[in-house]
């Protein structure tokens, strides 16, 4: 470590195994979210277990001013820093070159030429032209209670920022390439944090024909799920399989693999095989984003036809026979 | 494009939108009577959902949460009066830390009584019962504007007449609004001041407390962190912008109600999300200029 | 004469640091309650603030835009007119501080930082103007419209920094960085201290002057407390609230500007946690007094730093610290009232003894 | 007038540092009307205050109907018959006056709900049984305090109350509502054997008023005497502790060059109506021009204009040669003319701020006080303020005491003390005296006749004819923004003057001519 060896007292010694490895989670958010940041804590989790490391979590509650005092702390504890947010793309700049020694594993970013970062890039956009495909089928659906007749179907994200935008330019490139006729209609609530402006902006875009929603908007979220539900109609989770909060509402998933893209990192740096420096993308060739249909319990309400489809559709992407839309 | 807009469904969504607002904005115009400008709306309002949430939970009753909800609401407004009355505290200061505190609090009972972080929503939170009135179905307008909504919806109005009539048509209110505009002439005709204003903060942690809980049983049914999301604040300028009056309070909420309702939708034609989140907020500054214009306008002539 | 002052002052510091005793005591209990060792807990709080050059640094650099902003609330708030639109100020301030640092590339360093800070000060000190002049000549409650106008500045530079605006790179809701020259020093490796700690120290003294030892701090202080006796003295009460209000505003622009020029080098959508409540409060507490302003900061300051230590030492949550840290705020809040509670007993004595 | 309605024994009120009342022992008999006076500060209203229940006393003993009595509350008070109207009014100015009278004790229908004809009726008979008119239906701000003063009247009378407890009634009444107030106060004793407790600073309101009088002085009870036997100078030396000169004041005649002049001034009230229909005059130097009349006439509107506070519609003011229309506050000031407004606390001063700061204003930015005008040097100050402390008899420990822990005459000479240090050729007084004790009185009607001497020009309004008598060189009188008449002092009775300040007679004498020319 350089230069910080001043401040090793403000961190507690931690018990247990000499030679643990040492993870700090440093996340722009807070657990919770029950998507973004809480599947990353269970690919954390998930190494704890299965490969016996240690690990603290540092949250920044979306304090920006936060940003660089959680990730000294994570560098002083860890050797691996796990650093879940788009936001931090100065901060871990910064802060890793005063750490050459820690490795980063930067989530949802890319920064490019440093050696001890590495970074997992999400294709969401590809995920969600699943996501898109699968909703515009799912509303031509008469089989499926509470479907009308109209061509409409809808997106409610969170804010108005790039990272939800590549949503969107994936979601309705996905519903076009279905059926080109399907409009696609997005309302961006303006926080991540109000489930009731989510479920209000739900309602109107049911009101309005639409009867499937692709929520990605955090815990406003919560509100597009209550919103499906009184509303009798459907929609469709982001980043984690978000089944299990409503099954009868959410029929689907666009997952995002945070939780086992960072516990593959770990492991490939436990197994030594982890490039340092690099830029992972995850998409859907590399199991990064795909659809989450929930466990066998619950009704499901997409067909194997629409599933076929979907497999489909993943195939002619990984071969690059679909080009999918991007929003940098 | 006029009609994807303007149509019946923007009225509803004021009404469900203005609820929390009308709620809030009643007891937070009490206290503004009786001389206290209540910024800790907000977290009174975040208790309440929360309360509302454990005791709808745990007794499986969501009257159970309302219950809770509005203890919540009357301990905060004791603590409240207490720095703000008793110790002479700034009122900033304690709305200030009524809102951090309750922040802080909330996420971490969420921890200790349900064991997760952000959210905690379950089919074992029993939600508010909606109202139907079986006359109003056939009349076409009025039954998707009016029929159907939650419980609380239908109870805000009774309040905004009850508090009307309570604060200008009874001695009590008389005597609040004597507390906050001269507490002394109160004093000396043997009436407590004191007891007055303890009276209407208490009152205000009722009314938050049921806002809160309206949110998280009523509108919603779950409880998530910050979920008050500056309800409280827009309350409060609702409350200035109806000069402290019930009706117009309620008439400011429903103004807000409207315009957030329809920001929503003309995303839907094509305008940037930012600027239409902005239009309750100007046209607010809009309508206190043109309000106030013609106050000045009216006093010239005279 | 002095010993009346000196008398008064000692009895707000006493009792001031018996509420913040009281509140840190109660800081105690809730730990005891939850398990939590509450001396390995402040210990990392002090340690976590104030223990090393790093943590120090870290701490301090904390301060400037409490510092800032709170200065700007005593400002207005000793004038009379309540500038609660800081956080609007700040956004707007620190947008145009980033515009000009990613457009003007070419300036020489100190010219272009001064610029940008000029400019700031100035956008922070109009978008302060417009509610300043309905309030004055329109009677339309400035708390109201500087409410609405934090959430007006808000959007439109979210709207901004999204779209006309918008980095080329990285995937965040943000401008582009700022040139290399408008990037004002760090001076303690790893913190965020920078050289803003200085011109905020300046702007301070500055203002601490002002409202002190001049006119200009009489005429604000006399029309914050009766305006008609100002207007009758020969000070227009109307001009030194929108005067007040235009500083106030431009402290907090510059506020925003040294988020941008010293600590993030581009604007950033949600660059503020904040940042003018926190100031807000500090001002209140310290009853609006500029070099109380200064020392509250500081002390903020270490709670914020300290606590982030203070969690990863104990395992205590991160939200049971942020309740901790409002029951501290409550309890200074009530020093005023602990104060009474005090006289209430000497005054018992004074009867007793007559 | 048998028996001791209520008789306090050595009841002491100690606040920090100062002992209010010190063993006061003071008896109250049924149906007289009882004065008490002494200087300000005295303790007068602190006694009264522990009557009614609003401080407890530190100790001694209450008897009330001969039974030890514990006032802990105004509730108690009322209850037993007390009732009191404080110095400052304690009316609630956005309710109605009906609502006033009967607030906290409220008429109600079906047991909730306030009765607001009830409330009506309840007033109009007060009204119609004890004289005092009163429109219940108008808001209390939009009155006059003459009807303030009334309406806190009826609300103790309403209360049920036997024992009248008035705290300086008359020190903001004009002369014609003084009269009708003592009317009342008369009737009431006599007709309906009420008590009256009076406290007032007006001796000779005092010796036509009550039936005795009891002196207090720091803190203490002098005597208690029957008022048949006392007399102005005997009641002014046992409040003062020594001997009162009633001095002739010496008054110089020497008078020079116009220094202000007037010319058709018209200008509209607060609420849009014309205060001032055309106002003509002038003064001259070393003169005292006294303008008399009802307050509301368009004394405050003159006032206001001639200092720069007010726009006015049309005409002209002159100080010498230029033309001060459309000048601020601070270029009047500059152009000479100092003012002492009629309220104090309104705009005279800032209650919140301490004796330095307030004599601070106006010389703020102002060499040697403040250097280039910015810096404000602090030295300068303290000492000028020391020594307008001195001179002005100001009593308090410190330049540093805040203005409202200062008794209303100690206030009124910090205003005056400041007015009178800038040295200007032009003063604008109003109601200069108010709420004053007659040793203050004394003194700054002195300090009044010290700058005419000087070679001032000075405008003088003031609701104390005896005042206008007393200082002025010429009378005017005005009525509904209007001047009635304009006389030499001594030209003219205060009987005499009364037709022309309700507008009963007009004249304008050569006098005035000759001041046009
Ligand atoms: N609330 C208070 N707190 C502390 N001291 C007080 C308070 N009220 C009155 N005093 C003290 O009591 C003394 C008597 O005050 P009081 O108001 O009784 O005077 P007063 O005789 O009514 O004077 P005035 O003629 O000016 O009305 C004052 O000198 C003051 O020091
Ligand atoms: N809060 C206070 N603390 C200390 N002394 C006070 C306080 N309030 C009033 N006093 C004292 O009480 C005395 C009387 O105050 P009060 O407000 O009754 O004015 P007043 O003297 O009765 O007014 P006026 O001269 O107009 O009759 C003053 O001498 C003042 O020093
Ligand atoms: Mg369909
Ligand atoms: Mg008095």
């Amino acid at each position: 470590l350089t230069g910080c060896g001043k401040t090793e007292e403000a961190v507690a010694p931690v018990e247990g195994e000499k030679d643990a490895l040492k993870v700090g989670l440093v996340v722009a958010g807070g657990l919770g979210d029950r998507s973004f940041y809480d599947s990353s804590n269970e690919g954390i989790e998930k190494a704890k277990e299965e490969l016996g490391i240690e690990a603290k979590v540092f949250e920044c509650r979306n304090d920006a001013s936060l940003f660089n005092d959680q990730l000294i702390q994570a560098s002083q504890y860890a050797s691996v820093v796990v650093v879940v947010g788009f936001e931090f793309y100065d901060a871990i700049q910064e802060v890793a070159a005063e750490f050459p020694d820690v490795k980063y594993i930067y989530v949802d970013n890319v920064v490019e030429g440093i050696s001890n970062i590495t970074c997992i890039d999400y294709m969401e956009n590809e995920g969600s032209f699943l996501a898109g495909a699968l909703a515009a089928m799912l509303t031509q659906d008469k089989n499926i209670e509470g479907m009308n007749e109209e061509k409409i179907i809808g997106m409610v994200g969170g804010m108005d920022i790039p990272v939800i935008r590549n949503f969107k330019v994936g979601y309705e490139q996905g519903a076009k390439y279905i059926d080109p006729e399907i409009k696609v209609e997005t309302i961006f609530a303006g926080d991540f944090e109000d489930p009731a402006k989510g479920k209000e902006s739900a309602l109107a875009l049911y009101a309005k024909g639409v009867d499937v929603i692709f929520s990605v908007a955090g815990k406003t979220g919560e509100g597009v799920f209550e919103a499906a539900k009184d509303s009798k109609a459907y929609a469709i989770g982001v980043d984690s399989d978000q089944r299990y909060i409503n099954p009868d509402a959410i029929v689907a998933s666009m997952i995002k693999g945070v939780g086992l893209s960072i516990y593959e990192s770990i492991q490939r740096i436990q197994d030594g095989t982890f490039e340092t420096g690099k830029v992972y993308k995850y998409g859907i060739k590399e199991n990064g984003v795909k659809m989450g249909y929930g466990t066998a319990d619950m009704k499901q309400f997409v067909t194997d036809d629409m599933r076929a489809k979907l497999e489909e559709i993943q195939e002619k992407i990984v071969n690059g026979e679909i080009q999918v839309d991007e929003v940098k | 494009m006029f009609k994807e807009v303007f149509n019946l469904t923007l009225l509803q969504n004021t009404i469900r939108t203005a609820t929390p607002l009308i709620l809030a904005g009643l007891g937070g115009l009490l206290t503004m009577h009786a001389g206290i400008l209540n910024i800790g709306m907000e977290g009174m309002i975040l208790l309440g959902a929360f309360f509302g949430v454990v005791g709808s939970y745990f007794f499986a009753n969501s009257f159970m949460g309302v219950v809770l909800a509005v203890l919540s609401g009357i301990i905060v407004g004791i603590i409240f009066g207490f720095f703000v009355i008793e110790l002479g505290s700034d009122e900033f200061i304690i709305g200030i830390a009524i809102n951090i505190f309750a922040g802080g609090l909330t996420i971490f009972l969420l921890r200790s009584i349900f064991g997760v972080k952000g959210a905690f929503s379950s089919p074992g939170i029993i939600p508010l019962p909606d109202i139907h009135f079986p006359f109003l179905d056939k009349i076409p307008f009025l039954d998707t504007i009016f029929n159907n909504h939650s419980v609380f919806i239908y109870i805000s109005w009774i309040f905004v007449m009850i508090t009307y009539i309570f604060l200008y048509k009874t001695p009590y209110g008389m005597w609040i609004r004597a507390a906050g505009e001269y507490p002394k002439a109160l004093e000396t005709v043997g009436v407590s001041a004191r007891k007055m204003k303890y009276f209407s903060s208490i009152v205000c942690g009722i009314f938050c407390g049921i806002a809160g809980a309206h949110l998280s049983l009523g509108y919603l049914t779950l409880f998530t962190e910050n979920m008050s999301a500056g309800r409280g604040f827009i309350a409060l300028a609702a409350i200035i912008f109806g000069a402290y009056n019930p009706v117009k309070t309620f008439g400011a909420a429903l103004m807000f109600g409207f315009f957030d309702a329809l920001g929503i939708r003309l995303q839907g034609v094509g305008m940037p999300s930012q600027f239409t989140q902005m239009i309750p907020y100007i046209v607010t500054v809009i309508a206190l200029f043109v309000v106030a214009k013609k106050k000045g306008k009216l006093k010239k002539e005279a | 004469m002095k010993k009346i002052k000196h008398s008064k002052d000692m009895e707000y510091l006493v009792s001031l640091f018996f509420s913040m005793a009281a509140a840190l005591f109660i800081g105690v209990l809730i730990m005891l309650a939850n398990g939590r060792n509450p001396i390995t807990g402040y210990s990392a709080l002090v340690i976590g603030a104030l223990g090393s050059k790093y943590s120090i640094a870290t701490t301090l650099a904390k301060t400037v835009p409490l510092i800032l902003t709170g200065l700007a609330t005593a400002i207005s708030f000793k004038t009379g007119i309540y500038n609660i639109g800081g956080e609007g100020q700040l956004y707007l301030g620190a947008f145009i501080a980033a515009y000009i640092g990613f457009t003007f590339t070419k300036l020489p360093g100190i010219i272009g930082i001064l610029l940008a800070i000029l400019a700031s000060a100035v956008v922070g000190g109009f978008y302060a103007y417009i509610p300043a002049l309905l309030k004055v000549y329109y009677k339309i409650d400035e708390v109201i419209t500087t409410i609405m106008f934090n959430s007006i500045a808000i959007l439109l530079t979210d709207y901004l920094v999204n779209y006309p605006f918008a980095a080329d790179q990285g995937k965040m809701g943000g401008t582009n960085m700022i040139a290399s020259v408008f990037k004002l020093t760090k001076l303690v490796k790893l913190s965020k201290l920078n050289t803003s700690i200085f011109f905020t120290a300046f702007i301070a003294l500055v203002i601490y002057y002002m409202m002190q030892k001049t006119s200009i701090g009489y005429n604000f202080k006399m029309v914050g407390q009766n305006p008609y006796f100002a207007n009758y003295g020969g000070v227009n009460a109307k001009k030194q609230m929108v005067l007040a209000m235009i500083i106030s505003g431009a402290l907090c622009g510059i506020a925003g500007a040294f988020e941008v020029l010293g600590v993030h080098y581009r604007f950033l959508q949600n660059i503020s946690p904040g940042f003018a409540f926190d100031g807000m409060l500090v001002s209140l507490i310290v009853k609006n007094n500029p070099l109380g302003v200064i020392f509250m900061s500081i002390f903020f300051g270490v709670l914020k730093t300290g606590s982030i230590s203070m969690e990863q030492a104990t395992s205590i949550p991160s939200e049971l610290v942020l309740v901790i840290q409002s029951i501290i705020i409550l309890f200074i809040a009530g020093e005023s009232g602990f104060k009474k509670i005090f006289k209430n007993l000497r005054k018992a004595g004074v009867d007793n003894h007559v | 007038m048998v028996q001791n309605l209520i008789e306090l024994k050595d009841v002491t009120k100690v606040f920090p540092g100062v002992i209010a009342n010190d063993r006061i022992n003071l008896s109250i008999k049924e149906g007289e009307i009882h004065a008490i006076v002494g200087e300000n500060g005295a303790g007068k209203s602190t006694l009264m205050k522990i009557l009614y229940g609003l401080h407890q006393p530190t100790r001694g003993e209450i008897y009330f109907r001969g039974k030890e009595i514990n006032i802990t509350n105004p509730t108690v008070a009322i209850k037993n018959g007390i009732g009191m109207v404080h110095q400052h009014f304690m009316l609630v100015p956005s309710f109605t006056i009906a609502e006033n009278i009967v607030l906290g004790s409220e008429p109600k229908k079906n047991k909730i709900f306030m009765d607001f004809k009830k409330a009506v009726k309840i007033t109009k008979d007060l009204v119609k049984t004890y004289g005092l008119e009163v429109d219940p239906l108008l808001k209390v701000e939009e009155v006059s305090v003459g009807i303030q003063q009334r309406i806190e009247i009826l609300k103790i009378l309403y209360k049920g109350a036997d024992i009248l407890i008035l705290d300086e009634p008359t020190a903001v009444l004009t002369p014609q509502e003084t009269e009708e107030l003592f009317a009342v106060i008369e009737n009431l004793v006599k007709e309906l054997n009420k008590t009256v407790i009076i406290i007032t600073h007006k001796l000779q309101e005092v010796l036509s008023l009550s039936h005795r009088v009891s002196v207090m002085r720091q803190g203490k009870l002098i005597g208690t005497m029957n008022t048949k036997d006392a007399t102005e100078q005997k009641l002014a030396e046992m409040m003062v502790g020594r001997q009162v000169l009633f001095d002739q004041l010496d008054k110089k005649d020497q008078i020079g060059d116009v220094l202000l002049k007037v010319k058709d001034l018209k200008a509209k009230n607060n609420r849009g109506l014309m205060a001032l229909n055309g106002i003509n005059f002038s003064i001259r130097a070393g003169e005292i021009l006294g303008i008399a009349g009802v307050e509301g006439n368009g004394q405050s509107e003159l006032m206001e204009v001639l200092s720069g506070l007010r726009e006015l519609e049309d005409g002209e003011v002159f100080v010498k040669d230029t033309n001060i229309v459309g000048k601020s506050p601070k270029e009047i000031r500059k152009l000479g003319i100092s003012h002492i407004p009629e309220d104090r606390l309104f705009n005279g001063l800032s209650k919140e701020a301490t004796i330095t700061e307030n004599m601070m204003m106006g010389i703020q930015d102002q060499e040697p006080y403040a250097q280039k005008g910015i810096h404000i040097n602090k030295k300068e100050i303290r000492n000028m303020v020391d020594q307008a402390i001195q001179e002005f008899d100001v009593r308090t420990p410190s330049q540093d005491v805040l203005i409202q822990n200062l008794s209303g005459g100690n206030m009124q000479k910090v205003v005056i003390a400041r007015e009178f240090s800038f040295n200007t050729p032009i003063y604008i007084i109003s109601q200069p005296t108010r709420g004053v004790d007659i040793g203050a009185i004394e003194f700054i009607h002195k300090q009044i006749i010290k700058k005419r001497n000087e070679g001032c020009a000075i405008l003088l309004i003031s609701a104390e004819l005896d005042e206008i008598f007393r200082l002025s060189d010429r009378i005017m009188t005005i009525y509904e923004g209007e001047i009635t008449g304009e006389f030499k002092n001594g030209m003219i009775t205060k009987q005499e003057i009364g037709l022309y300040m309700t507008g009963k007679q007009k004249k304008r004498g050569d006098l005035h001519e000759k001041n046009k020319a």
